[in-house]
């Protein structure tokens, strides 16, 4: 544990995160999976720092999720951040009512791996500007 | 700052060994020349061109963008200033425009991408490109090219298509079949034009959440700007450049941009109900802090203006219903009165919650309809580009496509159906 | 040929009685009675009330789940082509029931289904979203009206297989947003809509945003000491095993449980149904969500009377606004027959 | 579910972790409680503690139910 009394977490269930992304926790589920475990988190106080909404994607459509947030370690637990809650409330709401998620692998390889990539590149800025992003990632669609 | 906007209208589509316009009104362009203008062998593996008129049995797919040739006749710069030409600020002087003709770029960036425009039947309806003379690019890219730098490729190729083919048609003696005159002068000179009037600007909100999502402002990545001012000529000679490739439905193509239909209505009523003012642009981005910076920071220049209301149009769904909501709140916080235009995500029975966000001010709501619509659309006899996607495309799903080549989707998945720039006459009531 | 129409009524509307006669259990009749025979009129000889189904309010209301049944039971041995039932005006008890018999018939017996009530009826906002709930006046002097457009909605429901707008068909929105042409494209309307704005002129959003009403608070608790206090919870916490199965998001019922007699809420006996936090710690202790214990003491050291003997408990995740309320109600009502004094409600 | 059961005339008091929510449901008397997956709670206390804090936030739940209100308030 790092001595700062911050830090910055990544919750994910894009395995092209493996190694390329510090303080990352890897769900083996769907999108829902994420955001609960994200919620969890922002109910003991973290806060959220990317949309959970990101991307024109559709609950049905795109099987991953990243979550960054961060954590204060100084901070009061019980002192939920309301837009942090409202936000990842608003989004398993949006996944829950959603007919069916993709789930990882559930598309054909090529597919699978493009939406890995752009799921990683949405994000790639955000765990850049939080000091969580790793060795630098090849670039090269799954084509 | 005055822009001339000269139309020549289209009336149909031909290849021919000259681009130019004929007589009949017919777009006649010269194929080889035009392949020669965007070829790009470090991209591209192959590029090809086709012709798609309204009425035809014939569906694209999947569009990555559309753009409306036009070419700078007289004043400063040139269009699409930081992507295809210099940087210098353009919107003044005058603009050729081939009114009716646009340029359809189709290729396929990733692997799940959508965009359908049908030229007839019932998906027809809902597409504004249904009804352009259409040249059709499409693009297969070279083996292990990185993404960004192939949507790049994509996009730049299809504004030096529009640029080329507008030059051409001007050069080779095209005359005016139309002029219109948009004019709006200095701050000092239009704050107090129209003493009675409501003073009003336009939040132009724009997709930047990253690849795919993204937009140019003269050839800078809008995620990385902070609010700014724009005139809205400037956006006629294509200073907001589209590099957004997914969400069909309400992503903003080019065309949209070059033909924003919202200045359109505001100078349509300048000087009769409203005194308007100016173009804001602000972006949609991933993280919390950044939707709140720029929100706070375009309602603030909205402030600076001392206006009375605010229309603001978004770009996308979901993440940006946030940044949506965020700057309505803030604008009638600070006593601007506003009006919103977005589409819906309420489910294909219709009954979900439309929008990720909502406030109690947001009591003034433009609907551009609900994209989760299902639509049947007939099978085609030509299809241009790539059908196998169809399948997966957003608002797709396993079994879409069915045996008789009908495919059954939802409005998501056809170009511009939901257009949040309040382009198309469909909308949403409830029942 | 002729529809067979079955036709949902109260004690009231079936000149049995009005309040005193409330608690009669269902019964049905052959033909049309009361309202039906004005239905029959309408329907010309397109359909027939081939039977009515009588029910009293308060019975009803007190027996929802056996109520519905037995008039479910009635209704489908007359093998109707569509129920019709009410028009209930304002009267509460009376649409609740109608709505309630109106979903039933639509669920289980599968035909069409239409009843009537006045805007503010609080079954609307329980039924509107399953039943079509034409609008009608708020007391029985617009039988005329009410009739005419049940009567046309469902034969159009008959023929024709389809139904049309809130506006053309005289129902009362269910909520489901449905996509059409306007006149002008977007960007007008939009431009149209802010100078209304700025006028101070009326104007009409095209999407109207969820709507947040109020109560008046209610009179403090006077005398403490001698109070009943109710508990009840959103919090999900439950008898272990969940008896009642309440889901653990988007409830759509809730449990009343007895807790006589109980000291505490602990881990053996109680957990948490709710899907919307981290389980862990509710479920460690249930008194961190459902505080019978530090009550128990509270109550033994005189610091108000008694205990209410029942706790009530839901999962407030994502529940929809119409369900809590109709939850609330229902416990409310409860309370109030009970004569408790007040209620602590936890939530998370 | 506060509201509904308030209109009774029955005064309730709404024990909850994020008051703004509570205000937009309408609730009259508000407590507000410790954390979402522990409102009468801490597990990071002893459990003596933390039945002290249960009691504190009781008691004040029983004290906005003894408080004549006109608005939505905050206790």
């Amino acid at each position: 544990m790092s001595l700062s009394s911050f830090s910055y977490h990544c919750i994910s269930n894009n395995p092209h995160l493996r190694g390329r992304v510090a303080h990352l926790e890897l769900i083996d589920g769907n999108a829902l999976d994420v955001l609960t475990a994200s919620r969890d988190r922002i109910h003991c106080g973290w806060r959220l720092i990317s949309s959970p909404f990101y991307g024109n994607f559709k609950p049905d459509q795109q099987p991953y999720r990243t979550i960054v947030l961060y954590e204060d370690r100084s901070a009061d637990m019980a002192s939920v951040d309301l837009e942090s809650l409202k936000l990842i409330e608003d989004a398993m709401m949006s996944y829950g009512n959603s007919r069916a998620l993709r789930l990882p692998d559930d598309f054909p390889r090529r597919i699978d791996m493009d939406f890995r990539f752009v799921d990683f590149a949405l994000m790639e800025d955000t765990f850049r500007e939080c000091g969580i992003l790793g060795s630098h990632a090849e670039r090269v669609l799954g084509r | 700052m005055r822009l001339e906007l000269i139309k020549a209208h289209v009336k149909g589509v031909a290849w021919g060994c000259k681009t130019e316009l004929l007589k009949d009104g017919t777009l006649q362009v010269s194929k080889e020349d035009l392949l020669s203008q965007i070829e790009d062998h470090e991209f591209f593996k192959s590029v090809d061109a086709d012709m798609a008129r309204p009425g035809e049995n014939t569906r694209i797919v999947p569009v990555k963008d559309v753009i409306e040739p036009r070419c700078k006749a007289e004043g400063e710069g040139e269009v699409f200033p930081g992507l295809i030409s210099d940087v210098t600020s353009v919107g003044s002087g005058k603009t050729f425009v081939l009114d009716g003709a646009a340029v359809v770029t189709c290729g396929r960036i990733v692997g799940f991408q959508e965009g359908i425009i049908d030229m007839s039947g019932k998906g027809a309806e809902y597409t504004p490109f249904s009804g352009t003379m259409n040249v059709v690019l499409v693009f297969e890219p070279k083996n292990g090219i990185e993404a960004h730098a192939y949507e790049k490729a994509c996009r730049i190729a299809g504004l030096k298509a529009a640029v080329y083919i507008a030059k051409s048609v001007y050069e080779a003696g095209a005359q005016a079949d139309e002029v219109k005159v948009y004019d709006m002068p200095a701050f000092a000179e239009s704050m107090n034009a129209y003493p009675g009037l409501p003073k009003v600007a336009y939040l132009y909100m724009l997709q930047t959440q990253g690849l795919l999502h993204d937009t140019y402002v003269y050839g800078i990545d809008a995620k990385k700007i902070l609010p700014t001012i724009i005139h809205p000529n400037e956006t006629m000679d294509g200073a907001i450049v589209s590099g957004n490739c997914v969400s069909a439905c309400d992503k903003n193509s080019t065309y949209m941009h070059q033909n924003n239909p919202v200045i359109r209505s505001l100078y349509d009523r300048h000087g009769k109900d409203v005194n308007f003012v100016g173009v804001i642009i602000t972006n949609e981005n991933v993280t919390l802090a950044d939707k709140r910076r720029s929100s706070s920071y375009a309602v603030k220049i909205a402030r600076m203006l001392g206006v009375d209301g605010l229309i603001i149009s978004e770009e996308g769904f979901g993440n940006p219903d946030a940044d949506l909501i965020m700057n309505c709140r803030a604008a009638e916080r600070a006593g601007i009165k506003t009006t919103l235009i977005t589409d819906e995500y309420a489910g294909r029975d219709g009954a979900s919650q439309s929008l990720a966000d909502a406030a109690s001010e947001a009591d003034a709501v433009v609907s551009a309809g609900n994209a989760n619509m299902m639509i049947d659309l007939p099978k085609m006899e030509k299809i241009i580009g790539f059908t196998d996607y169809v399948d997966i495309i957003a608002g797709g799903f396993a079994g879409s496509l069915k045996p008789d080549g009908s495919i059954e989707v939802e409005l998501q998945a056809i170009t511009g159906s939901t257009c949040e720039l309040g382009f198309n006459k469909l909308g949403a009531e409830t029942w | 040929m002729t529809y067979r129409i079955v036709h949902y009524i109260n004690q009231f509307f079936a000149g049995i009685g009005g309040e005193e006669k409330a608690g009669i259990k269902p019964e049905s009749r052959i033909g049309a009675v009361g309202p039906g025979m004005a239905f029959k009129a309408a329907f010309g000889g397109d359909a027939d009330i081939v039977g009515t189904v009588i029910c009293g309010d308060g019975y009803f209301a007190e027996n929802m789940e056996e109520a519905t049944d037995a008039v479910i039971k009635l209704i489908s041995e007359f093998k109707p082509d569509a129920v019709i039932a009410g028009p209930a005006f304002n009267a509460g008890r009376y649409g609740t029931a109608c709505g309630a018999v109106c979903e039933a018939v639509a669920k289980r017996i599968g035909v069409p289904v239409v009843t009537g009530m006045y805007r503010e009826n609080p079954g609307v906002d329980m039924y509107r979203k399953s039943v079509y709930i034409v609008e009608t006046s708020d007391s029985a002097r617009g039988i005329k009206d009410a009739v005419q457009a049940m009567s046309r909605l469902i034969l159009k429901m008959l023929n024709l297989g389809t139904v049309g707008s809130p506006a053309e068909d005289g129902y009362i929105e269910r909520g489901v947003r449905v996509n059409r042409f306007y006149d002008a494209p977007g960007s007008e309307r939009a431009v149209d809509m802010l100078v209304k704005k700025l006028r101070g002129e009326p104007f009409r959003t095209e999407y109207p945003m969820p709507n947040f009403d109020r109560v008046p608070p209610a009179e403090p608790v006077k005398d403490i000491k001698n109070a009943t206090i109710a508990l009840v919870t959103s919090g999900g916490i439950v008898p272990k095993g969940n008896p009642d199965h309440i889901e653990a998001s988007s409830a759509t019922k809730f449990g009343t449980y007895c807790i006589a007699g109980v000291e505490s809420a602990d881990e053996v006996s109680y957990a948490t149904a709710h899907g919307g936090y981290d389980p862990t710690y509710a479920n460690s202790d249930p008194n961190r969500v459902l505080p019978i214990d530090v009550l128990r003491e509270m109550e033994r050291a005189g610091e108000f009377k008694k205990l209410y003997d029942y706790f009530s408990t839901t999962v407030g995740n994502g529940t929809p606004v119409a369900n809590a309320k109709k939850f609330g109600t229902e416990i409310g009502e409860r309370l109030k027959k009970d004569g408790v004094d007040a209620v602590i409600l936890t939530s998370t | 579910m506060v509201k509904a059961i308030e209109s009774f005339g029955i005064p309730v008091v709404h024990i909850c972790t994020i008051v703004p929510i509570s205000q937009t449901v309408g609730a009259n008397r508000i407590v507000p409680a410790v954390a979402i997956p522990h409102p009468l709670g801490d597990p990071a206390k002893t459990p003596e503690e933390e039945k002290a804090i249960r009691r504190a936030i009781l008691e004040k739940a029983l004290k906005a139910l003894q408080t004549p209100i006109s608005e939505q308030t905050v206790f």
